[in-house]
């Protein structure tokens, strides 16, 4: 504890169908501490009805992000110092979700989405086969690496513009696992993919804002992901071949 | 509620193409109506474009062309960014448009005062 | 809402506006050095094959372009859908077709071929 | 109170959406295309439990040299001889269709050698490099995926759904049904299902100091015990030498720092900065888990402590940028925290990681309760005294595997929907709504009661003594918890009634460890005794076995049955060779 006199103002969002507000709480400010930590702080310690998500804790399932002072942020490793504005933090439930209750959003919709751009692999073989050969070098693996290590936390979902103004649109975080999946030499659903991803919802939707990448707690790159895609999307249109 | 999730240069990129989009696209039935007016009331056309030497519809000119070169340089960014290979310059790329696109007015504003 | 078609439209469009605009505001920067007249204007363009295809693909491709660009625009911010989306963006392209063509044909050929 | 319980039948019930739970998912819709299948899950499908930290990999014998032989007698060697060895056998042989089948039918994406075979890199405790990987994030790539074929299937999903209790069949012949608090709404639902598989994944979350995720309070063998399941070898509970140590205002604190920090040569310093892992074994940094674990618990022990009570890790004389560049991902993790990996010290200490106890179960995951079916971490056997690193993973993807292949078959011959006991049903619903009549308390100081309970009593080094006094401070918490409520105002999504039903099931499987730990007098793997150093003799190694009975609790032994091998001998032919090295050679 550094110092035991320094308080946060921390507003946090109160929702529980409709009557959304911000309310206001104090919580010390102690030397290593997250956003994470300063909700559950206020859950434990003063409204023991506040509602929030987490699970592993450490940057890896994607459950805890929330909007912190107005960014999406994974909560879990996001220092307080890193953030915090004249010792006022202002948490909110993921920005284009529904919200559940206070800082809880219902995820299904941007599962579905995922789900409606193919982004799912399709096999061409079978536990019996042997494994695909494919050395570390292969330019189409080192493509499909780039986009892998994603965590669906949908940080970058809620940073974009287009998904919060077309609700079909299918977002970075789909189109980008659908781009890692194109350039997947084993995968076998490459037509119905540039197919899904050409719909209305789809990848041309994107304006290349690229809250989406500036945002991604990995350093992924959402809009280089669908620039690939609306490459491989016009080309297989100019070659008739769909 | 605090929304900064919009606040960096390439989300500002991105509406001053929509807004000069919009600005071109508002512009333009004005403008062909204007130059169609060229046959059938050379007069009043004439008289329009004295009324452009006004300094202050000379400054909306340069807005004009500001507009249009600002969305044309900045949709050839765009056009690049999806079609070439990736390049981690982009805010770089973004700055470039809105110089040139100062750059391509100036020329026009000095040139016609 | 944007479809591999209309995005396809809209970059053709755009590429192939790119020369023409510039190839416009090197005219305009040339033309405006001493004030505008309808005399010169029509000087340099009447009877023009080549000016006629010069603005007259600017203005279908423009027509196409902004449409499109309106299109999503009107959908994203406004929230409007469906058949009046499609509606609305014909009507901007049959608008800019008009209006634009007409411009065009009266600076050029509209008092014939020189 | 029944009025309000929402039902619901469906075929095949599966609790948890770990590696177990959505293999069992897959398999189970496979082998029974017409069946409904019902996933149901404490957080989001995929998005919770502990198989997405899984960072080192996944241990299958594939490479030419390595055998499932081999994979077997490390597993056998590694577990002090109390595994299971038909179930470490299934594990072995079968984690090589299930790696093909995550490669090429699921669609991870495992990183590759050269020319183009699957690489694997070493792992502690193992005679040959079998561990499988993507990157040092094994476990996001294979959820992931996993999530994504789970969820383009019409398999029925209830997230946010927590198990409270196994109800079984009104003559007792079978499991009829799981009671769940829908968390969304605080409602109570019934499942009836012909047949259940419980994957909700163990974890020693009641440790000071602790690696899984946040969901994890072991649910399922507390539900399990209190219909009467045998657990097994409870006692044995894996710490992970080097958690991430920022001081108790944070949950980062007890997360993992990687093993291959030690490896590549990283150092331990204690608080007077001197290195001293070389005071306790010959291999200084690079010594097993549990000697590490042990050796940094006695320097705390002697008060040689950082600044929060543990000691650092030095990376820095390695060169900051080499390390920045090797270990990015956790560099980045410190950084984030406020910590630099690369080029200070970071205080680390042991933390809980693993259960290598659970639910006694046979190589088909079926229990002695028909109609339930137990993989994954809450089942017990495969591992005995010691997990190696990398088999966690393969044990929960073949097992559970395994489960959705015999319950999809169980379900098509004869399984059927019972009539629930409803006195079970209003037992559970009694226990789990005890606390909201009750006036509100501190949970987090009780919480944190156990923790160092556990911590200091039953933790990385124990003697009859301490666990004696553990067991008596865990019965006056337990006690202390009973009169402690939650308002009940408002249900819904609320966290404190969940973290109350927690620390209920917390406290029972702390018991279940102490008394389990006291029962065992001497020392395997991951259980040390002070007061019985000795390991004694491998021919008599004996598991125990943890029983409830309406209120008592008994611990009995059983002989470990050498099935396959027995202590001394070895299924290698005698030309092979013993060690990696010496293959080399
Ligand atoms: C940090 C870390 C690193 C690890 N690294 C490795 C490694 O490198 N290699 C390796 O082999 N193993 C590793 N392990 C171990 C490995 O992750 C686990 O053994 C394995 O993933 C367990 O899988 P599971 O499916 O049994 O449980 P989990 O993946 O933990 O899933 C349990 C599921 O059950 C749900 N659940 C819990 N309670 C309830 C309830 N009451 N009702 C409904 N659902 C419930 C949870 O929410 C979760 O979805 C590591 C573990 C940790 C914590
Ligand atoms: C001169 C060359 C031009 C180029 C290279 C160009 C390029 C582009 C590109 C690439 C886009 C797509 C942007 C996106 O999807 O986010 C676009 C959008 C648009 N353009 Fe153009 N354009 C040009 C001229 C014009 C003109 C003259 C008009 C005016 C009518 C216009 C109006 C629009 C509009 C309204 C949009 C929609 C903006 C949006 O969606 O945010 N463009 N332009
Ligand atoms: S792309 Fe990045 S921000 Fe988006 S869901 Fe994946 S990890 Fe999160
Ligand atoms: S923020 Fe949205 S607009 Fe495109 S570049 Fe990213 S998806
Ligand atoms: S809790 Fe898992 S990413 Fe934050």
């Amino acid at each position: 504890m550094v110092d035991t006199e320094t308080f946060l103002d921390v507003s946090i969002w109160r929702d529980q169908g409709g009557d959304g507000h911000f309310e206001t709480y104090q919580v010390p400010r102690l030397a290593n501490q997250t956003i994470l930590d300063v909700v559950s702080w206020v859950q434990q310690h003063i409204d023991p009805t506040l509602s929030y998500r987490f699970a592993c804790r450490v940057g890896m399932c994607g459950s805890c992000a929330m909007m912190v002072n107005g960014e999406p942020r994974w909560t879990c490793r996001t220092h307080v110092k890193k953030v915090v504005v004249e010792d006022c933090l202002e948490i909110a439930p993921l920005r284009n979700l529904p919200v559940i209750k206070d800082l809880v959003v219902d995820m299904d919709p941007f599962f579905d989405k995922w789900v409606a751009a193919n982004a799912v692999f399709e096999p061409s073989r079978t536990r019996d086969d042997p494994m695909a050969p494919i050395t570390p070098d292969d330019p189409m693996r080192i493509v499909a690496d780039g986009a892998i290590e994603c965590i669906n936390c949908a940080v970058c979902y809620a940073a974009c513009d287009v998904v919060a103004a077309n609700p079909e649109y299918l977002g970075p975080a789909a189109l980008n696992r659908s781009w890692s999946l194109v350039n997947d030499s084993r995968d076998a659903g490459q037509a119905q993919r540039l197919h899904a991803v050409s719909a209305g919802g789809g990848c041309h939707n994107c304006h290349s804002q690229q809250s989406c990448a500036k945002f991604c707690p990995n350093e992924l790159n959402p809009t280089l992901s669908i620039s690939g895609l609306k490459r491989a999307t016009l080309k297989s249109l100019l070659r008739w071949d769909r | 509620m605090i929304e900064s999730h919009r606040g960096h240069s390439l989300w500002f990129a991105f509406i001053l193409h929509r807004l000069s989009g919009i600005g071109l696209a508002l512009f333009l039935p004005v403008h062909f109506y204007m130059l169609s007016l060229a046959l059938t009331d050379p007069g009043q056309l004439d008289g329009f474009l004295a009324f452009t030497d006004l300094l202050l519809v000379k400054w909306a000119e340069f807005g004009l062309v500001f507009l249009l070169a600002v969305h044309m340089f900045g949709g050839m960014r765009l056009m690049a960014l999806e079609f070439l290979p990736w390049s981690p310059r982009q805010k770089t790329y973004a700055a470039m448009v809105v110089a040139l696109a100062f750059f391509v007015s100036t020329g026009f504003f000095l040139q016609a005062i | 809402m944007l479809t591999l078609r209309l995005y396809f439209a809209q970059r053709l469009t755009a590429i192939i506006m790119a020369p023409l605009t510039l190839g416009h505001l090197v005219v305009m920067i040339y033309a405006v050095q001493d004030g505008l007249s309808v005399a010169e204007i029509l000087a340099r363009t009447r009877g023009s094959v080549t000016w006629f295809l010069f603005y007259g693909s600017f203005v279908l491709a423009v027509a196409v372009h902004a449409a499109i660009g309106l299109r999503v625009i009107i959908s994203e911010w406004l929230g409007v859908r469906g058949v009046m989306l499609s509606f609305f963006s014909w009507a901007v392209l049959v608008l800019l077709l008009f209006l634009g063509g007409r411009a065009v044909w009266m600076v050029t050929l509209a008092g014939g071929l020189q | 109170m029944h009025s309000s319980i929402e039902q619901h039948d469906t075929d095949i019930l599966i609790l948890g959406g770990g590696g177990a739970g959505l293999f069992a998912a897959l398999h189970a819709q496979k082998a029974a295309p017409d069946a409904k299948v019902t996933i149901a899950v404490k957080g989001l499908i995929g998005k919770c439990g502990c198989t997405r930290m899984v960072q080192g990999g996944y241990n299958v014998a594939l490479a030419p040299g390595d055998s499932v032989e081999r994979h077997f007698m490390d597993t056998i060697i590694g577990g002090k001889w109390l595994p299971d060895q038909d179930m470490a056998w299934r594990l072995c042989s079968t984690a090589v269709k299930r790696i093909h089948e995550l490669e090429n039918e699921i669609g991870c994406f495992f990183d590759r050698n050269p020319d183009g075979s699957l690489h694997q890199k070493a792992f502690a405790g193992q005679t040959f490099d079998r561990t499988a990987h993507k990157g040092d994030l094994t476990g996001i790539e294979i959820i992931s995926r996993l999530m994504e074929q789970v969820l383009a299937l019409p398999v029925e999903r209830l997230q946010e759904h927590r198990a409270i209790g196994l109800i079984p069949s009104r003559d007792g012949s079978a499991l009829a049904g799981v009671l769940f608090i829908d968390m969304r709404t605080g409602k109570f639902r019934l499942v009836r299902a012909k047949a259940v598989l419980m994957a909700t994944g163990g974890g020693p979350t009641m440790y000071r100091y602790h690696t899984p995720s946040g969901d994890k309070s072991m649910d399922g063998l507390a539900m399990a015990m209190r219909r009467g399941l045998a657990l097994r070898d409870m006692e044995m509970v894996q710490f992970h030498p080097t958690g991430l140590l920022a001081g108790a205002g944070t949950k980062m604190t007890g997360t993992v720092l990687e093993e291959g920090l030690r490896g590549a040569g990283g150092y331990l310093i204690n608080g007077e900065r001197r290195r001293f892992m070389f005071d306790y074994d010959a291999d200084g940094e690079r010594a097993t888990r549990d000697i590490v674990s042990r050796a940094i618990y006695e320097e705390m022990r002697q008060q040689r402590t950082s600044p929060h009570g543990g000691v650092y890790i030095s990376m820095a004389h390695l060169g900051p940028d080499l390390v920045a560049d090797k270990f990015k991902g956790m560099v980045k993790r410190c950084a984030d925290s406020g910590f630099d990996l690369a080029g200070g010290l970071v205080e680390v200490v042991p933390t809980a990681h693993y259960l290598m106890g659970g639910i006694v179960v046979d190589t088909d995951t079926r229990t002695s309760l028909p109609g339930l079916y137990v993989a994954g971490e809450d089942a017990g056997g495969a591992h005995g005294s010691n997990r190696l690193g990398g088999n966690g993973v393969a044990n929960s993807t073949v097992y559970g595997g395994i489960a959705g292949d015999v319950m999809g078959g169980d379900i098509q011959c004869g399984a059927c929907l019972h009539v629930v006991d409803r006195d079970v049903l209003d037992a559970e619903i009694a226990l789990a709504t005890a606390p909201l009549g009750r006036p509100p308390g501190n949970l987090t100081s009780l919480r944190n009661q156990l923790l160092d309970v556990m911590w200091n009593d039953v933790g990385v080094m124990r003697d009859a003594d301490g666990l004696q006094r553990g067991l008596l401070r865990i019965d006056e918490i337990d006690v202390e918890l009973a009169v402690t409520g939650v308002a009940p105002d408002n249900l819904a999504f609320n966290l404190s009634w969940h973290d109350w039903l927690n620390l209920r099931n917390l406290i029972c499987m702390s018991r279940v460890i102490a008394s389990a730990a006291l029962s065992r007098e001497n020392s395997r793997g991951a259980h040390f005794r002070e007061d019985f150093q000795e390991t004694g003799a491998m021919e008599d190694s004996y598991f125990t076995v943890a029983k409830a009975s309406e209120q008592t609790l008994s611990v009995t032994r059983a002989p470990v049955q050498f099935t396959i091998v027995k202590p001394g001998d070895t299924l290698l032919g005698v030309d092979e060779a013993e060690t990696l090295e010496a293959v080399v050679r």
